[in-house]
């Protein structure tokens, strides 16, 4: 069965290491900050300016001065930290976020990503999106594997107008965990109950298959 | 030195139609407000407003947007505001998008005196067109030119008579950098204090950035996004 | 995460001969006396320090000046240091000077992940040699890059274990931008503190940007230039 | 007879206008804050990273922590800023500080300046000097007219090394005050008892009196 926006979240955590500083996107990538592993400390990003980002405040203690890049009321942490939004973008573009996970409407298997507009529709803009995926040392990608027509996400060359170029290092979708390898996508790990095969048909980029590859465990 | 002046309507008395405003702020969070009120109040119009989103349909840069007083806006997301996307669509409005990243350095690179910086965002993409490309060690950026603007206009929670502010949480936002990029730089504050009331070591702001500064009245700091949880 | 080491010679124990480093300080004001004594400890040798003075003959970088080890300074200023001047004339002691907003600019540079900037200063003088100049609205510039280092050593007055600095008073000057820039950055600090101690508004580097950090003691905190008025 | 450096300090002042940010070099330029005339209100720049600088501290209140880019022990006032030094040449570049006041080994009819450097002689560095004067809206140079030689330091030339090039507006030496002009130096005060003739002989770049050029009045 394919995985559910949490399990994806929660596969996603798996990814994080003790000490890490992470950006998490809008949608699912927040819900990463509920599944960190037992014993792994991360610090989390918001590009607003917040360095230790909290959970959301407890009922009747939200301020409207400390929201995060989605505008939601959150909390500080002790160890926080403020800046202003130029030394936020300047400690991403340096290289110091060591993890930026994100959403996407399609990514190429060169590690395109266009996740901002899309011609003919109202263009919000793309926010922060091109400058993380333009700087991160190391870009997870989270998404379903297929738009509400059945149409693969997974390309082999973008179509709509992209956010950044061969930036994408993983991809998380409902179906499994893939890398983006020089070879185009690479499966490493496919969700409960799917199978290689619907994988492949749902792939319209290039994709190998590890020959590791597993069944992911939750 | 009076840096102090009575209202927002003192501040802003000589923004023209056809101005470039830098308007601090992120979403809702550290928005002048009262320098917006007072600009609907006065009514002028053509303006391009240099600002990392443009308020909701009844709030923020909203309010600017129903009385048809921008012309331009120039951000980086522009979502959550009807009457934007009525004018857009009708070509009312004309609006540029820059990466957020690219909006605070360009404000940053004016206050720094830097004529243009260059960038990582947007290489490759549609952002990149008609920009200079030049590669540093390997690594493709653009090149991207500081802002100007003839008015800026920003919200701090304490400042000093002598222009010094200091802002609260992240509603510091855009605000410090655009304090920095204005030819003339308008400061409202929820607290205005005396010389001496702030610890020099704590400014955000030095006061030779602001140009004039008055104690807002009336916030109402909305919150687009009201997010809790229940206490166990 | 915990970016707590012992003490000095545990900071640096990794630093090798022929590395390049930043130290921070203006002239002997917020200089990382704990980790000059430790460098001098180890005896490495062959180093490139950017750093804006090179302390005088006994104190400061000037300690490592008496025992050789630095190949090259990149400064400012390097006045009031004998032996420094006697290093130089004898040619054992390579030096590059740099104005100084452009040493302070180059080293944010890096922090912001700004390969190069286009700044004002030297233009049309020997600083300009081999840089490219551009002109930017009728005005020329200097293309300067951002600094490379390996280690970037800082001195801070309070820290939490989290790597969060706060300055006190000048002792601020070039410490911020170096502990941006270092791939490693290293912070000795007066008082360090458990994270919540710390006013998160008034957190000067945020500890993304610090590695190690540790309570440095003793510190002399020598006074160049004594100038003092009368009580009336 | 010619001024002393109380005096050149003293006329210095009296370009001071309210509201200024000011930021007086080392040497001459610095006793010009003795003579800030009354009612004008102007803030001391140093650019090791203060805005708002005081008087020397008194005896035993020295701090090693506070000082300025003499490496004096200083004082803050109320209402000062600390900042690091990357912000403090920011807003000199940026046109912030409404004057700089400096000292120069000699001074070109074009406005070049040579101030950091005499080949030959041990260099010690152009430390803030550079910045200041490529970037300060309005430069005043506080100098002798002559070098100890006797020689004239307002050239039709600099033959020192340039700190920058077309920047200097004003020159006040012991003999006089100067602007800096298209067509040279103009001379429009001159000191009490020193002779438009001895002005012209020590002077060795472009020259021109001003037609109501007078006696500086102290």
């Amino acid at each position: 069965m394919a995985l559910n926006k949490e399990q994806i979240a929660q596969r996603i955590a798996r990814e994080l290491q003790d000490g890490f500083y992470v950006n998490l996107g809008i949608g699912i990538p927040t819900l990463v900050a509920n599944y960190i592993p037992e014993g792994v400390n991360v610090v989390l990003q918001s590009e607003n300016g917040l360095l230790g980002m909290g959970p959301f405040p407890y009922e009747g203690e939200e301020d409207a001065d400390m929201i995060n890049a989605g505008k939601q009321t959150i909390t500080k942490l002790p160890g926080s930290a403020i800046f202003d939004s130029a030394m936020s973008f300047g400690m991403i573009r340096a290289g110091k976020v060591h993890l930026t996970v994100l959403g996407a409407m399609e990514v190429a298997d060169n590690g395109d990503i266009a996740n901002w507009k899309i011609p003919g529709k109202m263009v919000k803009g793309m926010g922060g999106a091109m400058d993380l995926v333009a700087a991160a040392e190391n870009i997870i990608v989270a998404m379903q594997h297929t738009n509400p027509k059945g149409e693969s996400k997974l390309l082999p060359r973008c179509t709509l107008p992209l956010t950044g170029v061969r930036c994408v290092k993983k991809i998380v979708t409902d179906l499994g965990v893939f890398d983006v390898t020089p070879d185009g996508f690479r499966c490493l790990e496919y969700a409960p109950g799917v199978t290689i095969e619907e994988i492949k048909q749902k792939t319209a980029g290039r994709l190998s298959i590890a020959e590791d590859a597993r069944e992911m465990a939750f | 030195m009076n840096k102090v002046v009575a209202n927002a309507d003192e501040a802003i008395k000589d923004i023209e139609s056809g101005a470039t405003l830098m308007l601090g702020g992120f979403g809702l969070c550290g928005i002048p407000e009262n320098c917006i009120a007072a600009l609907v109040r006065k009514g002028v119009n053509n303006l391009t407003c240099i600002s990392n989103n443009a308020g909701v349909d009844d709030f923020g840069i909203g309010l600017m947007l129903q009385q048809k007083q921008v012309k331009k806006m120039i951000s980086s997301y522009v979502g959550e505001n009807a009457e934007f996307e009525r004018q857009l669509l009708s070509g009312e409005l004309e609006v540029e998008l820059i990466p957020q990243g690219t909006l605070a350095t360009r404000c940053m690179a004016t206050g720094y005196g830097m004529p243009a910086v260059y960038l990582l965002a947007g290489v490759g993409t549609e952002v990149a067109e008609g920009k200079e490309v030049r590669t540093f060690k390997g690594k493709e950026y653009l090149l991207e030119e500081a802002f100007d603007s003839d008015f800026a206009i920003v919200k701090a929670w304490k400042g000093d008579t002598m222009g010094n502010l200091v802002f609260k949480d992240t509603a510091r936002n855009f605000n410090p950098m655009m304090a920095m990029a204005g030819k003339i730089t308008i400061a409202e504050v929820e607290e205005l204090v005396e010389p001496g009331a702030l610890d020099p070591n704590f400014v955000h702001t030095p006061g030779i950035y602001v140009h004039r500064i008055f104690q807002g009245a009336n916030y109402e700091k909305r919150i687009e996004q009201r997010t809790v949880r229940k206490k166990q």
